[in-house]
């Protein structure tokens, strides 16, 4: 196996949420707490869970939209933890980040051809020619036509921003693309048009993903590996076949479950996990998802489980795995 | 808790008293005219008696130790005195002075939200409307008066044009008479300068009400409260006016404060009512330092003291600001 | 039958002319039977859900069609009587229970509110049949919960709370319109099986408003697909499922990412989007993305038709 | 747009001033002028009036003529005149005015928001203080130093009676109303999705800010230039009115209300009809505002009721 | 027309006097826009509470309570009698009264006079510096006043008898003695400035409250009996009540409508006057004031320190206009010279008119013109500092208006009017030309042709600098001292002098003298026994209510 393009190493990360002597106090918000995992090129990592789990902090820590509190990150052999914005820049052409809120990320007062150019122009692509030139190359590369560049980004339906958003993340050949649920403000038809071009720009471009989303089935079909986020931790990370049809964690067990599955044929008594996971600000200690675990014992509410291999290519943290 | 984010108040509260302090204090001593001395010794005052005065007032001392003898007048031992009323003690001054200014705010505060509401109820409830347009026209002028220009012109009409007509014969001359001297001539007096205090801000509320209004109107919990069956009244009172009031508190808060510590200058001014702003208005014509610190110190406490019932209300009448979960 | 819609149209006045939404949709609802109306967003779906609760306040709208609930005409209806009927016998959930609770109020006071429209009770037997709601909705302790504000719950228990709601009057018929969109998968489970538990305690039909192919077809008897303010197709959940007959549902079920099963190297997508209200194609709407689509398409509608399994479209029988 | 169209014609008039005391009234409205006397009706009628016994001197009322169309004040000048003069100035200062609140508010909103930190602490602290300052005492003291002074900036000298010293203040005191609501939108546009979106493309700090937050802001702050306007219309009328604005001979409506004050009980016209003219401004600034914040903000254009 | 009134009114008082005991009682309501400061009768140097004062206070000697000229005559009031001055007019011995006493009830002593003299410096009288530090020990009290004793300047005789010693002859000494400054005060009153609290006097009212924002109130003084009828006559009204806070429209309005009997702002609204002069022609009162309405023009920065440019303003001012403006033709006097008619020394003398004489006419624009090409200051910038109050804005705007006909480029800056006195004295402020008002403080000429003229009084940097033009010329300065010798032993030749030297100071331009003004008191229609002294004005002791 290659060198992983990525690696992350017991990364930590809390907010701090209210004012210390404002009303309601001063909250610590532990969205990420000792997160370590590696990216191989030019595979799909999935990362998978459910709101507040930390998973889009995690995006953003990675690409070093936030700094994180503990750890390391190396980016294709560079530690990039403690660098700062302007030796990172040159790096930042080949790690990209694809939104979930096109619309939120796109700013409207600016013409497509201008947001996809913002990149090439920052990084000295080249002369204006050779920014048109690229620009129509990339608007035909996401399926777009070029007359579209003059267009605000409000013209478009969702999917065709969604379409931008790739243009503007592929505009400088990056290597890795960390993809924050970037389909599921999409109707299911258009989804599959997103995904369908994710994976073909993968193949042309040879990039990297890691593709953050809460729906499993997206995940199950976008990605080749998985990793399972429970309230800021990784709880089972593995090949998404492997992970998806034999679960070793009992929340990947649970949710899986849960995920109602589109054939009235298959109607079947689900394990329906009871309660709601507890808030970030106070996490529960020891294993953090004793308090649903149908098979917690005593030795979850103080011990913390670590990740550790089970089987193949796998990683579960439970004191006590399927 | 609440004792905490009091205590942040408190401090806050105390830093930018004291900035402002030191602001108006060093404005005054870079105006020109203003010298203290020459204003107590008199005109014609020969340079031994300008001394004299300057030595016995103090301001002979570097400006560092005169702010800080005046602050310990102020505050501690609180028997600061004017310099252009030499003996009069400035703190009861302003103390005589804020119950005519309440009288004036509270009296035009209730004016101006019971018909804020009744405006901007009825203009979002007929939204669209000729009623609502002409509504909202009115409340639109209310606002882009001038109000001491409106102050004059009432006095105007009812204290010399229609002053003897049946309409406006009740109207006594300008002034403030207390409540407890007579509170029907109290209430007569002051009629008139509630109202036109009271017409900006109907204005003003009626229209944030009213957009407010219709902005909850478009809300989620509005169509859940329709589809519970609430007939359409129901659905403004209980649950739109309910929620736009907030916004309507948090403004009252500040507006109110403001205006007990000072903004009702213009108003008491034209109409002759004895409050603090009137009191600023005449520091400020005079120069009288103290005087000025001490309705500016009010002025600026009343703002922050406002602001923190504000906040306070908020967490009382909102509950999402109380913290979630 | 309890609900009949007939021939169900809505549009609305805008300065670019008249916008059609909803084009003659009809469907029935039988007592205690689950119907799904499903569809992506701008399919109009939405719409024909308020419609039936005349719950569209847009004085721009301009509704045309039957919507008969116990054989009575509701879009004639006086308001007073209609008022009765909302929140009484039929009652309505929405998308998004974070923003449909009034903030100020605990859901107590919320729950007891409807509860006094409706009833004569005093408030003091409505709050407690408030609780006794709350604590069949599963909510522990429904007492202490009921003195709470909506901010206060997390998303599932602001929807249990809605659901309490909605049935504190025992409605005939519940309109749930996206009722799990908002919350988390392992939610959204507890939810949904709550909504089965209780169609039987309550014995109420159901209408449910979604986009989720797996949630009709674990939870729907029968189910109505839209496409673009039209019914496309509709029948049995399993019918459909099996044998999808308008080439829009067909793409619709193979376009879903599959969980279980192989793992396949690129979906089966439908190519470009719904039209837009104002964009729709004279004709079959969904034909510029038709594979099937003949030149008839472009001409006129085609028209839902079939006894119990109703498809619009010219070739329904070829797709297979 | 009937208020635009307002506030036009009310702009062209007082652009038209000159030309009005050239033409129509004929006369200097700068210059006293207690010994003249004009025709009305074929009959000399003196512009200021002494009363037969002898007490007190009335200007002329108004004559609904070409001269004198609105009367005299106790100058003798043609008050209509006047009134056109005045609001070029109003208008000026409170133009003037907004721009330099609007560009100071900008500013400090924007270095407040989007430097953070202990920059942040101290912009926010001064808002607070302005903030807690009685916005009229704040002027008052202000124009108490600054028209008997000047102003010495430097090598920049203002002469106290420049129209720069109102102008000043005006702006100055409402910079923390439009201050604060900047910062805040800057605080928010610097942790939006786009700026993230910006900041992963490796677009240096600088370039963020000039291309994707500060237009944001600068059309927030077209949205408030009429109603500052409004409102900076209204404090140039309050601070003439005691006396603080605008010097004389130069006159803004303020100050022609003040002159009118003295005239009230006898010659109202010369009071009201600049109030009038006040009032007429501002309601078409804050219809005009209202429908620039409708234009501006997108919310209010896609919003489609369902 | 004033003597008509003044006939007029003498024929009611002595119709009436007979009725005296029928208008005893009632209050008189005074109004203003504003208090005036402390009520310390030491340290209050304002017209309003000197009105009040001698109704509350006396001195040894006073001004007698008369209507017209006559007032201006000193009468024995604590002194049995006015003394001759001995010693070459260094020493006066007054007698006090026997068995007056003082509002507390305490006997007036001789100790109280000595005290009272003494605390005129430890209270930093106003003209402590300038008149009183004449006093034998003075000068010595000025640099110490709190430890000031005058053992040779005031002393007291076992007999009653007091003797005051003066450094040098003072032809003044009375007056500036019979004014509220020279009241005589319980010795025990504190050695500062009483502020707001009330001070025991003689006079029949003593002051019972005062509250600077509220109201000045007057009641009997209980100990009161009259003891000189010429200086403090009994009086006829139980209670004066002077209420702050009303401005001078509402006032009138107030007074209409008999709410209030006298406004006591110097000036009332001008718009007005027409109208009350012909609804209330009866309760309408104009008498001449010893007062100049003037523009002082800096004669030692341009452009006024060029002769040229001030003879042009002079010229060019048509005073008839400045009348005008101030309430018509019956309230003012166009004039060009310092000195008020009705002053000792004064003779009319106008040169700034079209045919020089006596009178002023009207302005001679030719002339200005021609002297304002010789000044070659066209084009200056020139900055009029007015104050806010009354006419004095208008007449402010309208200098500036001369100015600019003139060629000047003029502002005219409108200062409050508590500062702007004060701001055009101080040099630092380089004012070029104000608009300002002076009165007499006593029938002397030298309250002006010395006071506000002479390089004495120029004081650079302070803001008591009171000769605002800054004439400083040392052959005047001796021709004014030369006077004042001159006027001890010989009045009447002084007076030729002061008329000499008044015509020197009005050739000098330092001033453009604008008009005399007259008071005009608009009181309730209730009022009556209106008698008006030209020293102090409204006599409050002379009048009724009722």
């Amino acid at each position: 196996m290659t060198a992983p393009i990525l690696i992350a190493e017991n990364l930590s990360k809390t907010f701090h949420a209210g004012r210390r002597f404002g009303p309601g106090g001063r909250q610590n918000i532990q969205a990420l707490s000792n997160v370590s995992l590696k990216v191989y090129p030019g595979e799909t990592l999935g990362l998978v869970g459910e709101s507040g789990c930390g998973k889009s902090t995690l995006g953003r820590t990675l690409l070093k939209l936030y700094t994180p509190d503990a750890g390391k990150i190396i980016f294709q052999g560079q530690d990039i933890t403690r660098m700062s914005e302007r030796a990172l820049r040159p790096l930042r052409a080949n790690m990209q980040m694809v939104f979930q809120d096109p619309s939120a990320s796109l700013n409207p007062r600016r013409r497509v051809g201008d947001l996809i150019a913002e990149p090439l122009r920052v990084h000295n692509y080249g002369a204006r020619e050779k920014i048109q030139a690229r620009l129509e190359e990339l608007m035909h590369l996401v399926g777009l036509a070029p007359e579209h560049l003059s267009r605000f980004p409000h013209e478009f339906s969702g999917g065709q921003r969604q379409r931008i958003g790739l243009a503007r993340a592929i505009a400088l050949n990056p290597s890795l693309i960390i993809a924050d649920e970037p389909v599921s403000a999409l109707d299911v038809s258009i989804q599959a048009q997103i995904v369908n071009l994710m994976a073909d720009l993968q193949e042309q471009l040879d990039l990297t993903y890691i593709f953050i989303a809460h729906d499993l089935a997206v995940i199950r079909q976008a990605a080749e590996r998985v990793a399972v986020m429970y309230l800021g931790v990784i709880v089972e990370i593995g090949d998404t076949d492997t992970v998806m049809l034999t679960p070793a964690h009992h929340y990947t067990a649970a949710l899986i479950s849960a995920v109602p599955e589109p054939n009235p044929a298959a109607r079947r008594a689900r394990t329906i996990l009871q309660g709601e996971p507890p808030s970030p600000a106070n996490p529960p200690p020891g294993c953090r998802f004793h308090t649903r675990c149908p098979a917690a014992q005593g030795r979850c509410k103080t011990e913390r489980p670590e990740l550790r291999p089970y089987g193949e290519n796998r990683e579960v943290a439970c004191h006590f795995p399927l | 808790m609440i004792f905490l984010v009091l205590l942040r108040r408190l401090a806050e509260m105390v830093f930018v008293l004291f900035s402002i302090s030191v602001l108006v204090f060093l404005i005054f001593f870079a105006t020109p005219g203003a010298d203290p001395a020459a204003r107590i010794a008199g005109r014609g005052a020969s340079p031994a008696t300008l001394a004299a005065v300057r030595h016995a007032f103090g301001l002979d001392q570097p400006l560092p130790v005169q702010y800080g003898l005046m602050m310990k007048h102020l505050f501690i031992t609180q028997d600061l005195t004017s310099f252009v009323n030499p003996g009069q003690l400035v703190i009861p001054a302003v103390l005589q002075a804020v119950p005519v200014t309440l009288s004036l705010v509270f009296g035009a505060a209730v004016i101006w939200l019971i018909f804020a509401v009744a405006i901007g109820v009825t203009a979002a409830a007929l939204r669209g409307s000729v009623i609502d347009r002409s509504l909202m026209f009115l409340a639109m002028a209310g606002v882009s008066m001038p109000v001491f220009w409106l102050g004059e012109v009432a006095n105007l009409i009812t204290q010399a044009r229609f002053h003897n007509t049946v309409l406006f014969s009740w109207v006594p001359a300008l002034g403030y008479v207390p409540l407890t001297q007579n509170p029907l001539l109290w209430f007569k007096s002051l009629v008139i300068p509630w109202t036109v205090l009271a017409v900006t801000y109907i204005g003003l509320y009626s229209r944030v009400l009213r957009a407010n209004l219709v902005e909850a109107l478009t809300e989620d919990y509005i169509r859940t409260a329709r589809a519970k069956g609430l007939s359409e009244r129901q659905v403004i009172f209980r649950h739109a006016l309910r929620m736009s009031l907030i916004t309507l508190v948090s403004m009252f808060g500040l507006d109110f404060g403001a205006l007990v510590g000072g903004g009702a200058l213009l108003i008491e001014v034209v109409c002759a009512l004895p409050g603090v702003g009137m009191l600023t208005y005449q520091a400020l014509q005079n120069l009288d330092l103290p005087f000025i610190m001490a309705t500016v110190m009010y002025g600026a406490i009343f703002i922050v003291a406002a602001n923190t019932v504000v906040d306070m209300l908020y967490l009382l009448i909102d509950p999402r600001a109380r913290g979630a979960r | 039958m309890l609900l009949d819609v007939q021939n169900l149209s809505i549009s609305f006045r805008t300065p670019r002319g008249l916008l059609p939404v909803v084009e003659d949709v009809s469907f029935q609802l039988a007592e205690s039977e689950i119907l799904a109306i499903v569809g992506e967003s701008g399919s109009g779906k939405s719409l024909t859900a308020l419609s039936i609760m005349r719950l569209i306040t847009d004085p721009n709208a301009i509704i045309t069609g039957k919507i008969l609930f116990k054989g009575e005409d509701i879009l004639t209806l006086k308001e007073p009587a209609m008022r009765r009927l909302r929140g009484g016998a039929m009652a309505m959930i929405f998308q998004d229970p974070m923003t449909a609770l009034t903030p100020v109020y605990t859901i107590g006071a919320q729950i007891v509110e409807q509860i006094r429209i409706h009833t004569k009770l005093p408030t003091w037997q409505a709050r407690l049949r408030a609780e006794s709601l709350l604590a069949a909705m599963g909510i522990a302790d429904a007492q202490q919960i009921s003195r709470r504000f909506p901010h206060q719950l997390s998303g599932g228990m602001r929807q249990r709370v809605m659901i309490a709601m909605a049935l504190s009057c025992s409605p005939a018929l519940l309109i749930a319109d996206e009722p799990t969109t908002a919350l988390d998968v392992t939610v959204q489970a507890q939810i949904l099986e709550l909504l089965l538990k209780l169609r039987k305690e309550f014995n109420s039909s159901i209408l449910l408003i979604t986009h989720d192919m797996g949630i009709v077809a674990q939870t729907a008897d029968r189910v109505a697909v839209m496409y673009a303010g039209r019914i496309a197709e509709s029948g049995a959940t399993g019918d459909i499922f099996a044998h999808p007959m308008h080439p829009y549902t067909a793409g619709l079920l193979a376009a879903i990412p599959q969980l279980h099963g192989p793992r396949i190297n690129a979906f089966s997508a439908i190519p470009g989007a719904p039209p837009a209200p104002h964009e729709k194609p004279a004709g079959c709407a969904f034909a510029p993305r038709c594979a099937y689509r003949i030149a008839v398409c472009a001409e006129r509608p085609p028209l839902l038709h079939g006894p119990f399994r109703q498809v619009a479209c010219f070739r329904a029988g070829e797709v297979a | 747009m009937l208020a635009f169209a307002i506030l036009i014609v009310i702009i062209a008039a007082c652009l038209a001033a000159p030309w009005y005391a050239q033409n129509i009234s004929q006369s200097d409205p700068f210059a006293s002028n207690l010994d003249g006397s004009i025709t009305l009706a074929g009959q000399p009628v003196d512009i200021m009036q002494s009363a037969d016994t002898g007490f007190g001197v009335t200007p002329i009322g108004p004559t609904w003529t070409q001269k004198y169309f609105l009367g005299a004040d106790d100058q003798g000048r043609d008050v209509a005149a006047r009134i056109l003069f005045g609001g070029r100035n109003s208008l000026l200062i409170a133009a003037g005015a907004t721009l330099i609140c609007l560009t100071l508010a900008g500013l400090i909103g924007i270095v407040a928001g989007f430097s953070g930190g202990f920059v942040d602490s101290i912009l926010a602290r001064i808002l607070d203080i302005l903030w807690a300052f009685p916005v009229y005492l704040l002027a008052i003291s202000l124009s108490a130093v600054l028209i008997s002074r000047g102003l010495k900036l430097g090598p920049v000298t203002i002469d106290s009676d420049s129209l720069l010293i109102p102008i000043a203040i005006i702006g100055i005191v409402y910079v923390p109303y439009v201050a604060r609501p900047i910062r805040g939108q800057v605080l928010s546009l610097a942790r939006s999705d786009f700026v993230l979106a910006a900041v992963c493309l490796g677009v240096p700090r600088a370039r963020i800010l000039w291309k994707d937050i500060l237009p944001n802001v600068i059309t927030t702050l077209i949205v408030f230039a009429p109603l500052m306007m409004a409102l900076n219309m209204l404090t140039e009328a309050a601070l003439s009115f005691l006396s603080i604005g605008v010097q004389p001979p130069a006159a803004s409506w303020g100050t022609i209300i003040l002159d009118g004050e003295g005239l009230l009980y006898t010659r109202p016209a010369v009071a009201i009809a600049p109030g009038l003219a006040i009032m007429l401004t501002v309601v078409a600034l804050n219809f005009l505002g209202d429908g620039v914040r409708e234009a501006f903000d997108p919310r209010a254009k896609i919003r489609v009721q369902k | 027309m004033k003597t008509i009134w003044l006939i007029a009114a003498a024929l009611l008082a002595v119709m009436q006097a007979a009725h005296a005991q029928n208008h005893r009682g009632g209050t008189l309501k005074l109004v203003a826009a504003s208090s005036d400061g402390s009520i310390d009768p030491q340290v209050n140097y304002t017209d309003q509470y000197w009105q009040l004062f001698i109704v509350a206070y006396d001195g040894l000697v006073a001004f007698r309570k008369s209507a017209g000229s006559s007032s201006n005559d000193i009468v024995p009031d604590l002194a049995t009698s006015v003394p001759a001055p001995q010693d070459g007019g260094k020493t006066y011995v007054f007698k006090l009264r026997q068995n007056i006493k003082f509002s507390n009830g305490q006997p007036v002593t001789p100790a109280d006079v000595v005290a009272s003299f003494e605390r005129l410096f430890k209270v930093n009288n106003p003209n402590a510096g300038s008149w009183y530090n004449n006093i034998v020990g003075g000068d010595k009290c000025l640099t110490a006043p709190a430890t000031c004793t005058l053992p040779d300047g005031v002393v007291a005789g076992d007999d009653g008898t007091i003797t005051i010693h003066l450094v040098k002859p003072n032809p003044e000494f009375l007056y500036q003695i019979a004014l509220p400054f020279g009241a005589i005060l319980p010795a025990a009153t504190p050695p500062h400035d009483m502020g707001t609290i009330p001070i025991p006097g003689t006079g029949p009212y003593a002051i019972t409250s005062y509250d600077p924002q509220k109201a000045f109130i007057l009641q009997r003084n209980p100990y009161f009996k009259v003891f000189s009828p010429e200086a403090q006559p009994d009086g006829y009204v139980n209670e004066i009540d002077f209420e702050f806070g009303v401005t001078g429209e509402n006032a009138v309005t107030a007074i209409e409508n008999g709410q209030y009997d006298l406004d006591m702002d110097p000036s009332l609204p001008a718009d007005r006057l027409a109208e009350m002069s012909t609804r209330f022609p009866r309760q309408i009162y104009i008498n001449p004031l010893l007062a100049d309405y003037y523009a002082p023009m800096n004669v030692n920065i341009p452009p006024f320190s060029n002769l040229n440019a001030r003879l042009a303003v002079n010229y060019a001012l048509n005073r008839r206009d400045t009348v005008q403006i101030y309430g018509g033709k019956n309230l003012g006097v166009p004039a060009c010279q310092i000195l008020p008619p009705g002053f000792p020394g004064y003779q009319p003398y106008c040169p700034y008119t079209k045919n020089p004489g006596p009178k002023w006419t009207a302005p001679d624009l030719a002339k200005a013109q021609s002297y304002m090409q010789k000044s070659g200051m066209a084009g200056q910038k020139v900055t009029v500092i007015t104050d806010d109050e009354g006419v004095d804005p208008a007449l402010g705007t309208y200098l500036g208006s001369v100015l600019n006909q003139l060629g000047f480029v003029a502002t005219t800056h409108v200062l409050s009017a508590n500062i702007q006195f004060n701001y055009i004295q101080n040099t630092n402020n380089k004012v070029q030309i104000s608009i300002t008002l002076w009165y007499d403080d006593y029938p002397a000429p030298s309250d002006f042709l010395n006071v506000l003229l002479t390089c004495g009084q120029i004081h650079p940097g302070s803001d008591n600098s009171v000769n605002i033009a800054g004439y400083c010329n040392k052959q005047y300065d001796a021709k004014v001292q030369a006077a004042l010798r001159d006027a001890i032993t010989d009045p009447a030749k002084a007076n030729t002098e002061w008329a000499a030297i008044d015509k020197q100071a009005t050739d000098a331009a330092a001033w453009a003298t604008l008009f005399n003004p007259k008071q005009l008191d608009f009181v309730s229609a209730r009022l009556g026994n209106y008698t008006f002294s030209e020293q102090f004005h409204l006599l409050f002791d002379k009048v009724w209510v009722q």
